[in-house]
């Protein structure tokens, strides 16, 4: 990447972006635009499908990916996907498309239209750190997060499924690492990084996600982190949502803020807390960020 | 006067972890006689080995003691090291405080007690060690090779080709062993034939091999470079020599109908007959117990029909001595049935599988002569009851291997490769039929093996289910197998057309008679001991024997070859000197002594204790008197024990050493 | 049926079914060879009858009703650490899409409906409006699953925080997804796709 | 040097196998490769064949103060040198009822075939002997008959006795 | 219960070695005959040595001709010409040593001209001389003789042997004493009896089967056997001696006889002849057997002691 160039991308922000995960689209568009990235929305986008849809229907998950990726070619630049479930089956479909003739021509067949599949699928964290880069990045720096010890959780399908071509290394990625670091922070090694959230079940059997958060809540407390650092939606949903009911039935207390890449990225290229969101936070972080003078 | 090193050997931890050698040296050093002692973490290596030989020339030792492992593991090392430095081999000696001591004590107290002891013992003992010269004897490059299998094929063509004589007995009509009655092998699914008989012919047509089929080793003497061996070549009843082969006596034998042992008696023979076409002699035999002539005296008509005359029904076995240097004994195995075994045998059959009572329960030999495009079936694979193809097969692997209770602990080996192979020959012949294989553990090592068994599965749709069959019962005209997937954990049922058990490799019936002829060991199984598990694995622990192939012990074809070569490289080894150098440890007589009692020569198993005259300058005889030919000595002592004057020493183990053995306790 | 003897035979075997999930999955079942790394990775093992090791093994025997029967699959979190880490490189979080499609094709005897009605409802609000709306489709869940109170508490905190939205618009190419939909359905009427 | 146990007044027998290279030594290795434990008390004299094996030796080891000893040999049938084992086992017979009919108890005295594959049996022959002689206590008939350093004959005839008093 | 044994014979049996000894030296048949003659004191009898036919008519026969002459064919030969064959008087315990002495390569049956005795008895060593040869003066192995009339001789006396009483044999019946008892009273017993020992070596002197060169408990390199009169010493040296025996002995029981502390040496031969013979069914001296019970084996022999 040439420092000279203007980076410029089409924009999937999926479902949980315009919901419960509206900071997430906020500091992510605010982040972009002090980072001056060029970033425009894929008009009339639809729901990847996301697990429930490849879980029951197939072929259903592949067509919806693949109508939002016929849709995004519209859009100058390659396709940046914020929410980790959406990146990884809209990923999963270009591979797998590219690969698979039989699907291939079932998927065309339910589009009634050929399929390009050039585009590239990115994550937010990849254009970061790799289209950007972190040079540039640090560069941008004005309150390095300094002091400040992250835990990066990837969660299960940030770099999942494993043959297709990935963010990072499946079994130890450091991206997120690589990331924040870049900004000033400190990042604590951990155990649950990878482990499941159980996301899937946040509607139907909140009891699993319960148990499994709390894994990781605990396992990230015990490595002595002040904050936990997602790239997905349905993980914050479970790490901060869900993060006072399972104190209480675990009878605990961790208090961990769980903030989004792009609000703590942000928070170092010095936007102020209403330009990310912070408000919107179950899990306080002000006090959090104030207390490293962040703020 | 002594001057004796002694050298405690930390053997890395093995001794030290129990013993404490330092308090061993110390107590050592205290010993009279004792110049130097000293202590090394590892005295077998090359470190060690030199601070022995420098102690030698430094300390002007006249004796060397080693407190370190068994002699059966370094006493060769240390004497030749004891050699470098100048003293005569055997006034070295080694005290074993690792096999003896450290490794079978806990208290360190006890354990380092036990080890001062037993170095005091040797030092004692070796002080009295004289030097011993070396013993030479002649070489006889010839060879005996018993068993025509793969692997005694295979040492027998080595060993010829490398310009050595070689004599090869075989206890069949026709050499090509079991290998012979495989249909594919694995894991390249080569036929067996293909590539075996190739081999058999080169063996006929080899001018330095002298085969001997129908015959066996009747008795063992002498020893390593000078063996007699006695072959009984059994009466064939047609005369080699002027026999052509071409087979018309057997189309014209009456008896038709007796099950061929070479098609695991699913086939018929008739009474003069080859066990299969390819063999080697293609001589015929009579089989004298199923012979109408030999049975009533009446018939005769193969000699009739013989143009050359060669049928001779007044043939007689014959005793035949050859003298070789070395033998390779490579007798093979026999396959474990489930039938009932004698009451008070330590191996069970299965009674639980219908003791071989149920026909369509066959074992894997069998399934390889039904596979066999040669067998008994043209390769059809049918059920023996009536003929028709098995459409459900059901294999079970491990019968009796890796069943204590059944009497046999050991792992056969090559059971899981014969049965993945036997799932594909299935599937290759019947299309419409569903293999299907109980086992407890795949074992594949090897080259390409678990790929193939892989293959087994993955292509030839073999349904492999893991956990033992409790018990198989005849219903009908299906076998009934009452298994359970340990996976799922539940029960399993199938009805099954055929069930083919894979069942152990033993050793050859009468494994051990042989071995006492030969004078080799062999284990609870009967499976010839190897010297050394690890660094001697194809030689004897008698010197001048060694193995070949699954007389030893479960194993492959291409680890039987690799074996069968080893053990040509060493016959050519010892074949690559004139003379040999043997273990001076034979027995001397005290002539002055002597009083001529002969008890010696009475108890001595090799007659090396011959009569001698002592004549007088006039040649009057004064006395007869005992004497040992050092070159047939074996150096047991058995004639020491017996004479009453002790006047016959045996070198190495002399009363002298004994005592002051026992004295040091 | 769980502790059920099995008789097996080429009949009791069903090879078809096998044959159709490896095609949806696009991985061999035979590849298996028990290992049971999957089952020592998957989180949700401990919620299972039968951990994902044995939905294989019944697989490779062709005992698909046993596995139906349970709720093994509804329990997968498809966070796809089997397959991920499967020495044999078999799929098996594509095993249990293909299981879960498949039991949905036979008409579910599985007792797990929950997670089903989760996902047939994520399903409908995609074909009714292109995307997700969470307090609707969380509401209408706990409505249809009769659960009226759950989550109850978290609602007002999010409300507060924005995080739900009362109202939302549909998609403007609505008409597009229909289509996607119903020429899939067509597809399988006429038997051109599973 | 020979075992004290902490316990001073506790016996430990010393015990002495004589035993051949070739079957029972081998076994003994093979104990110890496998790691079996038994009593630290047996001393192993190794000798190439139990022809080689002079009563005499058992006599000696006796008098030297052995509690128990062994003889241990090829099974019949294995001699490395083809009977030895043979020789050994008519010699015995006939030296172990000697022994008796002079008092000495063959429980002392044991003798076992012990094959090159029977680290176990080994293990076992050694314990076995170890704990029955332990239980017998000390072998104490030779070791008074050595401290008795002078000519000790009773004279029990009128004959021996004129004849003692006229030295 | 008649006491007496008749020996009435033995004046012709004199007679008869007389004129025989006179011939076959007078023929040249041998160069010597090792015979009896009158001893001095009355009514004994020695060993004596005769070249001449002359020398003939100091032979004798008496119930006090006890020697077993067969030691002076091997260590105690130097009286005895070097060349020609040897002529000697045996009785038939006397006649076992020369079969046994025959196995083990010590003499030649062609190099001897045997005189055998049809003999009833002779004294028993703790009896004089001149006393009546009853039951209770018999020496006890004549209690269990199963020799009265040697075989295979070249000359027998034309004599009759009268009838004999039967008697219980003494050894029998003490070995059958000893091995009722506990080892520990056994031990004791011989430790008395051993303990009288003084290592004068007359046992070893006077058996022929003790014809080493070099004895074994002469060496001192080993030691196997301390060699002087300590009771430590005696006990091995008697249980070497008996060991050596075991198998050869025949029981001429002139060990016992010469033994000056009156230990009961025979008593240990004795028992090792009776466990040979039900061990491996052999019984010395009745035939020339090619090897000895201790140096052949059978495969099936009892191994019932063996672990």
């Amino acid at each position: 990447m040439t420092s000279e160039k203007t980076l410029t991308y089409a924009y999937y922000p999926g479902c949980s972006l315009h919901a419960s995960a509206g900071e997430y689209d906020l500091s992510t568009r605010e982040l972009f635009k002090a980072l001056e990235i060029g970033l425009t929305e894929v008009p009339d986008w639809f729901c990847c499908g996301a697990t429930p849809a490849h879980n029951v229907d197939e072929l259903l998950s592949l067509s919806l990916c693949a109508k939002n990726l016929e849709l995004a070619e519209a859009v100058e630049g390659d396709l940046a996907v914020a929410c980790a479930s959406c990146f990884s089956r809209l990923k999963f479909t270009q591979h797998t498309l590219v690969e698979n003739a039989t699907k291939r021509t079932q998927v065309e067949k339910a589009l009634d239209a050929p399929l390009k599949l050039d585009g590239k699928v990115k994550h937010l964290l990849d254009i970061l750190a790799r289209d950007l880069g972190l040079e540039r990045l640090a560069a941008a720096v004005k309150k390095p997060l300094t002091g400040l010890k992250v835990a990066c959780y990837y969660g299960c399908l940030l770099t999942r499924p494993t043959d297709v071509p990935n963010l990072d290394c499946v079994e130890a990625p450091t991206i997120m690492e690589q990331v924040i670091e870049a900004v000033g922070a400190e990042t604590v090694a951990w155990t649950h990084r990878l482990e499941c959230c159980g996301a899937n079940f946040t509607l139907s059997r909140p009891g699993v996600v319960i148990q499994l958060t709390n894994a990781i809540l605990e396992a990230a407390k015990a490595a002595g982190a002040d904050c936990i650092m997602v790239g997905c939606p349905l993980c914050h949903g479970n790490l901060d949502i869900r993060q006072k009911e399972i104190e209480g039935v675990y009878s605990t207390s961790y208090n961990l803020p769980v903030f989004y890449l792009t609000q703590l990225v942000g928070v170092a290229v010095g936007l102020e807390s209403a330009k990310l969101g912070l408000e919107a936070m179950i899990v306080n972080p002000l006090p959090l960020l104030k207390s490293k003078g962040l703020l | 006067m002594s001057r004796i090193g002694v050298f405690v050997c930390h053997c890395g931890e093995n001794i030290s972890r129990t013993v404490d050698v330092e308090r061993v040296a110390a107590h050592a050093a205290t010993l009279p006689g004792v110049a130097c002692a000293t202590e090394y973490k590892y005295m077998c290596s090359d470190p060690g080995q030199t601070l022995l030989k420098k102690a030698i020339s430094e300390q002007r030792l006249t004796h060397v003691v080693v407190a370190a492992c068994s002699p059966r593991m370094h006493e060769r090392t240390f004497r030749k090291a004891v050699e470098g430095a100048g003293l005569n081999p055997y006034l070295c000696e080694m005290a074993n405080i690792r096999e003896h001591c450290s490794w079978v004590h806990e208290d360190r107290e006890e354990a380092t007690a036990k080890a001062c002891d037993i170095v005091g013992m040797m030092v004692e003992r070796t002080k009295k060690n004289r030097v011993l010269p070396a013993i030479t004897v002649p070489v006889t490059k010839r060879s005996l090779v018993i068993g025509g299998g793969i692997a005694g094929i295979q040492a027998a063509l080595d060993i010829a080709d490398a310009g050595h004589e070689v004599v090869l007995v075989e206890r069949e009509p026709s050499i090509g062993g079991h290998m012979a009655q495989l249909s594919e092998t694995f894991p390249t699914l080569d036929c067996s034939q293909c590539i075996m008989t190739p081999k058999m012919v080169d063996v006929a047509n080899h001018p330095k091999i002298t085969l001997y089929t129908y015959s066996e080793i009747e008795l063992v003497e002498g020893y390593i470079g000078n063996f007699q061996v006695t072959v009984r070549k059994r009466a064939r009843s047609v005369n080699e020599r002027t026999c052509t082969g071409c087979g018309v006596c057997m189309t014209k034998c009456p008896q038709k109908k007796i099950p061929n042992k070479f098609d695991q008696n699913i086939g018929m023979r008739t009474a003069i007959y080859v066990p299969f076409p390819q063999a080697v002699p293609n001589t015929p035999v009579i089989d004298r117990e199923n012979c109408t002539k030999f049975k009533t005296g009446k018939c005769g008509v193969c000699q009739k029909v013989c143009g050359p005359g060669a049928v001779d029904f007044e043939q007689q076995d014959t005793l035949i001595v050859e003298a070789v240097g070395a033998i390779v004994v490579a007798t093979g195995f026999d396959l474990y049935s489930i039938s009932e075994k004698p009451k008070g045998s330590p191996i069970k059959g299965y009674g639980e599988f219908g003791h071989g009572k149920i026909p369509d329960v066959i074992d894997g030999m069998t399934f390889e002569r039904l596979a066999s495009a040669s067998g008994p079936t043209g390769g059809k694979i049918v059920r023996p009851s009536d003929g028709r193809e098995p459409k459900q097969i059901v294999f079970i692997q491990c019968i009796g291997s890796r069943a204590r209770e059944k009497g046999i602990s050991y792992c056969s080996k090559v059971c899981c490769m014969y049965t993945a192979k036997h799932t594909m020959l299935y599937h290759h012949k019947v299309h419409d039929g569903q293999a299907y294989v109980f086992f407890m553990d795949a074992r594949t090592p090897g080259k390409s093996y678990d790929e193939f068994w892989r293959r087994s599965i993955e292509e030839e749709e073999a349904v492999y289910i893991r956990g033992m069959v409790s018990r198989l019962y005849q219903k009908g005209d299906k076998i009934v197998v009452m298994g359970s997937d340990i996976a799922v954990g539940v029960q399993v049922e199938i009805e099954a057309d055929m069930v083919v058990l894979a069942t152990a490799v033993q050793p050859q019936q009468g494994a051990d008679l042989l071995a006492q002829k030969l004078g080799i060991s062999y284990d609870k199984y009967n499976f010839y001991s190897e010297a050394h598990a690890k660094l001697r694995p194809v030689e004897c622990a008698t010197a001048g024997i060694f193995l070949a192939g699954a007389c030893q012990g479960p194993k492959d074809i291409p680890e039987t070859v690799s074996q069968a070569s080893a053990a040509a490289a060493k016959v050519m080894t010892l074949f690559s000197k004139d003379r040999l150098e043997r273990e001076p440890i034979v027995a001397r007589v005290r002539e002055a002594g002597c009083v001529g009692c002969f008890a010696c020569k009475k108890v001595c198993a090799y007659g090396a204790v011959e009569e001698k005259e002592i004549r007088d300058r006039q040649g009057n005889l004064l006395r007869v008197v005992a004497s040992v030919n050092p070159g047939v000595c074996a150096g047991c002592g058995t004639c020491q024990a017996t004479c009453p004057s002790k006047c016959v020493e045996l070198d190495g183990y002399t009363d002298e050493q004994i005592v002051a053995m026992i004295e040091a306790l | 049926m769980k502790k059920k003897k099995m008789v097996i035979s080429q009949e009791t075997m069903d090879v078809d079914f096998v044959r159709k999930v490896e095609m949806l999955s696009d991985t061999s079942v035979r590849r298996c060879f028990q290992c049971g790394k999957c089952s020592a990775g998957c989180p949700m093992a401990t919620f299972m009858e039968h951990p994902p090791n044995r939905v294989v093994r019944l697989l490779q025997l062709g005992q698909w009703q046993r596995i139906l029967a349970g709720r093994s699959i509804w329990y997968c979190a498809s966070c796809e650490t089997c397959s991920t880490r499967c020495p044999n490189k078999v799929h098996l979080a594509s095993i249990m899409d293909a299981l879960r499609k498949l039991s949905w094709d036979a008409e579910g005897a599985s007792k797990e409906s929950y997670v089903q009605l989760a996902n047939k409802l994520f399903l409908q609000n995609i074909r009714s409006y292109g995307r997700q709306y969470e307090m609707r489709l969380a509401a209408v869940f706990n409505v249809k699953s009769g659960q009226f109170l759950k989550d109850l508490m978290l609602g007002p905190k999010l409300f507060a925080k924005g995080k739900l939205k009362m109202f939302h618009s549909k998609n403007k190419n609505m008409a597009e997804i229909e289509k996607i939909f119903s020429r899939i359905d067509d597809m399988r009427k006429n038997g051109e796709a599973l | 040097m020979h075992p004290e146990k902490n316990n001073s007044s506790a016996f430990e027998p010393k015990i002495i196998a004589f035993v051949c290279t070739w079957c029972t030594y081998a076994g003994a290795d093979l104990a110890g490769t496998s790691r079996m434990q038994y009593p630290s008390n047996v001393r192993v004299l190794k000798f190439p064949c139990t022809g080689r094996i002079d009563p005499v030796f058992i006599l000696k080891a006796f008098q030297q103060g052995a509690d128990g000893v062994l003889v241990s040999g090829c099974h019949p049938g294995d001699c490395h040198y083809i009977a030895g084992n043979f020789h050994a086992r008519r010699r015995f017979a006939a030296f172990r009822k000697l022994l008796e009919f002079v008092g000495v108890d063959l429980q002392r005295l044991q003798f076992s075939w012990v094959s090159a594959a029977e680290g176990g049996k080994w293990v076992d022959v050694v314990t076995d002997l170890t704990e029955t002689v332990r239980a017998l206590g000390p072998m104490t008939e030779f070791k008074e008959l050595a401290l008795e350093e002078q000519w000790s004959g009773a004279l029990t005839t009128p004959e021996l006795k004129e004849a003692y008093l006229q030295i | 219960m008649n006491n007496t044994i008749d020996i009435s014979h033995y004046a012709a049996i004199a007679d008869s070695i007389r004129a025989e000894a006179a011939r076959i030296l007078e023929q040249g048949v041998v160069t010597a005959v090792v015979a009896y003659t009158t001893g001095r004191r009355a009514g004994s009898v020695q060993p004596v040595i005769i070249t001449a036919a002359a020398e003939a008519e100091r032979l004798t026969f008496t119930a006090a001709s006890v020697n077993n002459l067969a030691v002076y064919l091997t260590k105690a030969k130097k009286d005895i010409p070097r060349s020609g064959r040897i002529g000697i008087v045996v009785k038939g315990c006397d006649l076992k040593a020369l079969v046994g002495l025959m196995g083990e390569s010590q003499l030649q049956r062609d190099q001897l001209y045997l005189i055998g005795i049809p003999c009833a008895g002779v004294l028993a060593s703790t009896v004089r001389p001149a006393e009546a040869l009853i039951a209770a003066t018999l020496a006890p192995k004549c209690r269990e003789c199963d020799a009265h009339l040697p075989e295979g001789c070249d000359y027998v006396p034309a004599v009759s042997l009268p009838s004999a009483p039967t008697l219980e044999p003494s050894y029998a019946a003490e070995i059958a004493r000893l091995e009722a008892l506990t080892p520990a009273e056994r031990w004791a017993y011989w430790k008395e009896q051993f303990a009288k020992c003084i290592k004068c070596y007359a046992c070893r002197q006077v058996c022929p089967f003790c014809f080493c060169e070099q004895c074994l408990c002469d060496r001192n390199k080993p030691q196997m056997v301390d060699t002087t009169p300590r009771p430590a010493g005696n006990t091995a040296w008697h249980i070497v001696r008996a060991m050596h025996l075991a198998g050869r002995c025949a029981g001429c029981a002139e060990c016992e006889r010469v033994c000056p502390m009156d230990i009961p040496l025979n008593l240990l031969n004795r028992k090792m002849a009776k466990e040979l013979k039900e061990l491996f069914d052999y019984e010395a001296g009745f035939a020339v057997h090619e090897k000895g019970p201790l140096n052949s084996f059978m495969e099936k022999d009892d191994q019932s002691f063996i672990k």
